[in-house]
């Protein structure tokens, strides 16, 4: 029996998935991080709101962005009716969905880099006649990428485990919106123990190479 | 433009907790101006004042026709819009770029950057550390490095913190010199804080010095290292022997180590302190105070004779070489001409600092 | 165009093998998603984009999201044996039995026929001690897997797929509970297409029968 | 209806839960982090190992723990046979679930934030004559402690929303093994939906102020 | 214990990539040993190896009857056990320590701390920083937090990394004293890296030159100052005036900046560059090198004229103030007296470096 049997498409769905919450990661988890690494009114509060997703259950997550962004929801409804667009059991719910599980651990180590570590040389940059851009791309991000590196690390992992958003949002339906971590749910809850510990195990070997990857990323 | 168009003028009230800066200062574009002062006085917080990085709780700073700052006004323009070549006192070097690229960041657009790399690694005498990250550089070459950084981003305003403090004699001599040279290229306003009075002596024009977050005295530099207005002053000059007069008249001066005479002409010269300048007093077993000699060094020229006085305070005296030699141990004494002694104040007034627009936001912020 | 059709986690082989046959017969492709029951009213009620759902008859109506429903078969509960095997339910009394797991009554069909069939039998006020309340059917298989549990309840498709890996399990009379009426049921606001109805056509059929029989529905 | 009804136990398990592992993840996470920032031979793996339980489905890591830690388990025989012990469906199950969770997330801040600040500090450290230990609670610690609370906020965050292992180890028994985050999960499939609301609110305001907590540390 | 026991002893062979340090170095227990050279020569990498913080490829290191490190014997002691006390060049206090914390970090046991804190605040002059963090500290208060860390470690070697580049003149003059007083006390082989020759001449007993990782000279500090054995080093030493030759014989030096008459008694002696002193020549319209006067500093006993050669290179000379004193830009020659000629090598060979144990392993590792 091949992987493949076990779940044909989990595979490539969920190397997809991971590309582009890699690339948001990138993008919102510095642009947040920097952001909240500087006092602005209702700081504290777009601080909490970045952890909050953090907290609670996945599937509850799941129901609630569901209702939400459902055909009868607050986003959804308006959505459906206007641009005939459905988020939910769609590809771009499994993104929606790795995004929020990851996004807190990727913010949380960036931001405690910059503040501890990069004031100064934000200072230096300025003075140098560098603006907030330049000084972002050219400086803090190159000098906290061992910290860039560990929350990408953290975020990415999570998405790759995250189950209970991605079911509710994405559908777990089998061969279409089954990422590899619901191949590996369903085998389980299956009772096939056997397909479920082969794609552990191609999992498993994913996310190393993906973290060995990170890690040389943030030692350059 | 004009030299008054582009001078930097600022009149500045700041504080810590536990520390206050209030000043007046003026930096032309000509010349070098030097700020010195004892460790703690307010130097490399005014510089980052001047620089944009701390906000002033009142005055104004304007470099030329434009207004950097101005409470009244609410004008603080961004740190980045000033043009400011700043050395850090720490360095506060790239981590993760190399030297060429440390010293290319703020190159100004349209310089040429190979060339420009090339040219200030040269001048400072880096050659061959261009790849080097700088965790793998000594002391002195970080030093220069940030120096090569803040002169290559061709700022409006140089503002230097002890921009040669770890580099040995020769290397400072040539730095010295390279800096005098780039200088006199690009004018602007230029103020060099730093602790060696040889560097101020030889290469500014003007000098200010800072004490307890005030300006006590600026003038030419000449001038201001002859003509200390107290003894504060005089002691960051580089003055030896200030001893401290618990009594006098115009005629004597006493204190714990002694008394010494005293040619006062007019009563209003203070002489809480006298200094006894090194090359004046001769060794004389038969009159003058009363020392031990505790120590001689050969400076080439002359001897330097440290020696204890009664009250065991140290007194640093130069002797030529043509005159005998004490040995360490002796006890003799030392021999005072009375023209030879100049009396200071303990401590003068600080110079005045104008706030003309300002008063009257500073009177409604402290009620 | 894919029929997308939502299921008791519970129906997962029956159902799977019943697609594919579908899918030869017809050339519609079925996508299927499975789940717990709330899950998969949510996401009927919320995506509007389930064309049938499979479920336990009362529970579906109570939701009022379906017009109608077509029969499929009663499903059947069995007890099933972790650690080794028991002679039969009347075992489960013994005081080498310590752990008993059952699905939630309040959520699962089958914890419901569980309690009717431990209140019918008799033997709830003797096991009442011993009885744990999980949430799902396939948390009660996982227990009984790992041995952490002496027996369960569960129905009689789980214990076939478990069968070699369980010590072993027995049916419980069908009188001493309600078998849970297994239906195909239809959406209100999707509109029924085509397919649909192919498929519950299609249940009809002798295969479709075949295979329902064959997991014991 | 009072929250009370909701679940009565779930918030005082919740919170003995999350106190334990507080605790364990300080000792662990520091620990590890320390460890981590060190070379030593097969680091790499170590590290790979911690972070690993990220990227699995919560629920498929339960069900291997739980076939590890069952009475047919190998780890979980001999405890039964021999001291009778069962840790599944027990209070230690929880805090090994919450534990595993929320690991990665405490150590990888901690590890690159003494791989990059703590280096010299701990050189001075030594040369005035102190050893490993009191560099560590004397210097390390202190110094990173923004890192340390960021880690934390993460780690007991995530133990508090997690589901899937808490649910395969701890048995999701009703007013025994229940935590928080499970009577959510629970209230939610039950479609119980105004008390899943009542215990979600209750869940956030608890993590706010344990992250408000967290984050005065970090700054002292 | 006797003086030779507790010396400290290194021989020492370590590369960076780019930089080797090769050298042999004894440290007595009495009086101070400074350590002085080119910015980059190996200063602070010798003393980190000293303190256990990089490993030498080869060779070893002793202290007393205590080995600290044999590559041979693959002894390596760690750092907390050689009780080094070692002031980093860039301080590396401990920031989330206030200053009264930081200076008792190391206190060995049996110390009381309050007594300790306050008897090196008052030393160091810190009074009333005890309870601030280091980050609101100037420059030269978080250097002397540092020397006070190390100083009150009681440690058994004293290695200080310029100890006072930050502090003003009269600070440093004070410090100087105090780090007198604290070694005569106590006394332990210390090593002092300084680029402030006065530190050497003031408080060092020995020193030694480091150049490019090797060392060139050592020996007693007057001994050294009077006769550096090469060009590179008299220009660490601060000689004014090294003139490059071009050619010479044993009656005249010539160079791109003119020729001068020499007068060598052994051919062995090499005048690759000469030196002259600057209170060697006068200014005499008639005769000698043609110079332009480029500025004139009143340097208290003299002046202190600064011109330019033929060939543009500078020259210092000191006339006494007796002397007329010449405006900046005036042409004229310098008359040098040719006994005043100092004729030195370009460059002499270093130290002997000794590895009697180890050089059977360093050729086992480099085959
Ligand atoms: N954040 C702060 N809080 C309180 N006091 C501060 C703070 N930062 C600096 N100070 C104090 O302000 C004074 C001026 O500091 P500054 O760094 O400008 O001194 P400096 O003249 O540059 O001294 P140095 O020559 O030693 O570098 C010092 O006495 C310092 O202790
Ligand atoms: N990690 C490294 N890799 C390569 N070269 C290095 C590294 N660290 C230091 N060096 C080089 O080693 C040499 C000696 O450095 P060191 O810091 O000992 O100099 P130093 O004598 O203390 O100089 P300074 O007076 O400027 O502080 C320098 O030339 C420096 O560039
Ligand atoms: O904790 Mo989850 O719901 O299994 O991803
Ligand atoms: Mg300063
Ligand atoms: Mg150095």
């Amino acid at each position: 029996m091949s992987l493949l049997d076990c779940a044909p498409t989990a595979l490539l769905l969920s190397l997809q998935v991971a590309g582009v919450v890699l690339v948001l990661f990138l993008v919102a988890g510095i642009a947040l991080g920097y952001a909240l690494s500087q006092p602005f009114p209702l700081r504290g509060l777009l601080d909490a709101l970045v952890s909050l997703p953090l907290v609670f259950p996945p599937i509850a997550i799941g129901f609630f962005l569901l209702m939400l962004c459902g055909r009868h929801g607050a986003i959804g409804g308006p959505l459906h009716e206007w641009l005939g667009w459905d988020l939910v059991f769609s590809f771009p719910a499994l993104v929606l969905a790795a995004f929020i599980a990851g996004l807190p651990l990727v913010v949380k180590p960036i931001q405690s880099a910059i503040e501890g570590q990069a004031r100064e040389l934000i200072e230096v940059s300025c003075t140098l006649g560098k603006g907030r851009w330049e000084t972002l791309f050219l400086v803090v991000i190159p000098v906290i990428r061992r910290h860039i590196a560990a929350g990408l690390t953290l975020g990415v992992g999570r998405s790759f485990g995250e189950v209970g958003i991605t079911l509710m949002l994405g559908g777990n339906i089998l061969g279409s919106t089954e990422t590899l971590s619901l191949a590996i749910y369903n085998r389980v809850l299956d009772g096939n123990f056997d397909c479920a510990t082969r794609l552990s195990v191609l999992l498993g070997v994913l996310s190393l190479s993906l973290f060995m990857l990170l890690r040389r990323l943030g030692r350059l | 433009m004009s030299d008054r168009e582009t001078s930097l003028e600022a009149i500045i009230d700041f504080s810590h907790p536990g520390f206050r800066l209030c000043l007046n200062i003026q930096v032309p574009t000509a010349g070098v101006t030097a700020l010195i002062g004892p460790s703690g006085c307010g130097k490399s917080t005014l510089l980052r004042l001047l620089a944009g990085l701390e906000t002033p709780a009142a005055g104004h700073i304007r470099h030329g026709d434009q207004v950097w700052f101005d409470r009244a006004r609410r004008i603080d323009l961004a740190p980045r819009h000033r043009r400011v070549g700043l050395l850090f006192q720490d360095y506060a070097l790239f981590p993760h770029l190399n030297v060429a690229r440390n010293i290319a960041y703020g190159l100004p657009r349209g310089v040429d950057r190979d060339t420009a790399i090339a040219l200030w690694l040269s001048r400072l005498q880096l050659d061959g550390l261009a790849a080097r990250r700088p965790d793998a550089l000594s002391g002195g070459q970080r030093q220069r490095v940030a120096l090569a950084r803040a002169l290559a981003s061709e700022p409006a305003v140089l503002l230097l913190d002890e921009p040669f403090s770890a580099v040995d004699f020769s290397l400072r001599q040539a730095l010295r010199l390279l800096f005098q040279e780039v200088v006199a290229d690009r004018p602007v306003p230029t103020i060099l804080v730093t602790h060696d009075l040889e560097d101020v002596r030889q290469v500014a024009d003007r000098v200010g010095v800072l004490i307890d977050g005030e300006l006590r005295q600026s003038g030419p530099t000449a001038e201001v290292f002859a003509q200390p207005c107290d003894a504060e002053v005089a002691r960051v000059l580089g003055w030896h022997n200030l001893l401290p007069v618990s009594s006098w008249d115009s005629r004597t001066a006493c204190g714990a180590w002694g008394s010494l005479p005293l040619a006062l002409d007019e009563p209003t010269i203070s002489a809480d302190v006298i200094a006894i300048p090194p090359d004046g007093p001769r060794l004389d077993p038969e009159r003058g105070l009363p020392i031990e000699v505790v120590r001689v060094t050969d400076m080439g020229g002359y001897h330097a004779v440290w020696c204890r006085l009664s009250d065991r305070s140290p007194l640093r005296v130069h002797l030529p070489r043509s005159a005998p030699c004490p040995t360490p141990g002796l006890r003799t004494r030392l021999d005072v001409p009375v023209e030879t002694i100049i009396p200071l104040p303990a401590r003068s007034a600080a110079l005045p600092f104008a706030l003309p627009l300002t008063t009257a936001t500073l009177a409604r912020r402290d009620p | 165009e894919p029929l997308l059709i939502a299921a008791g986690a519970g129906y997962k082989k029956p159902l799977m093998a019943i697609y594919d046959a579908f899918t030869q017969s017809s050339g519609t492709r079925v996508e299927a998603v499975f789940g717990n029951m709330q899950q998969v009213l949510a996401q009927t009620r919320d995506s509007g984009r389930v064309d049938l759902v499979v479920g336990e008859q009362a529970f579906l109506a109570k939701s009022g999201l379906f017009d109608r429903d077509i029969v499929l078969g009663t499903g059947r509960l069995v007890l099933a044996y972790g650690a080794r095997r028991l002679s039969g339910y009347q075992a489960l009394t013994d005081p080498q039995v310590e752990r008993i797991a059952l699905p939630d009554p309040k959520k699962a069909i089958y914890g419901q026929a569980a309690t009717q069939f431990l209140e019918r039998s008799g033997l709830m006020p003797s096991v009442k001690d011993k009885l744990m309340t999980l949430a799902t059917v396939p948390q009660v298989s996982a227990y009984l897997v790992a041995g952490t549990v002496d027996a369960g309840f569960i129905n009689i498709t789980d214990a076939l797929g478990l069968a070699d890996k369980l010590a072993g399990f027995d049916e419980i009379p069908t009188d001493l509970y309600d078998p849970p009426v297994i239906v195909l049921a239809f959406p209100k606001d999707r509109p029924e297409s085509e397919a649909a109805r192919a498929f519950a056509a299609f249940l009809g059929s002798a295969e479709a029968r075949t295979i329902l029989i064959r997991y014991g529905l």
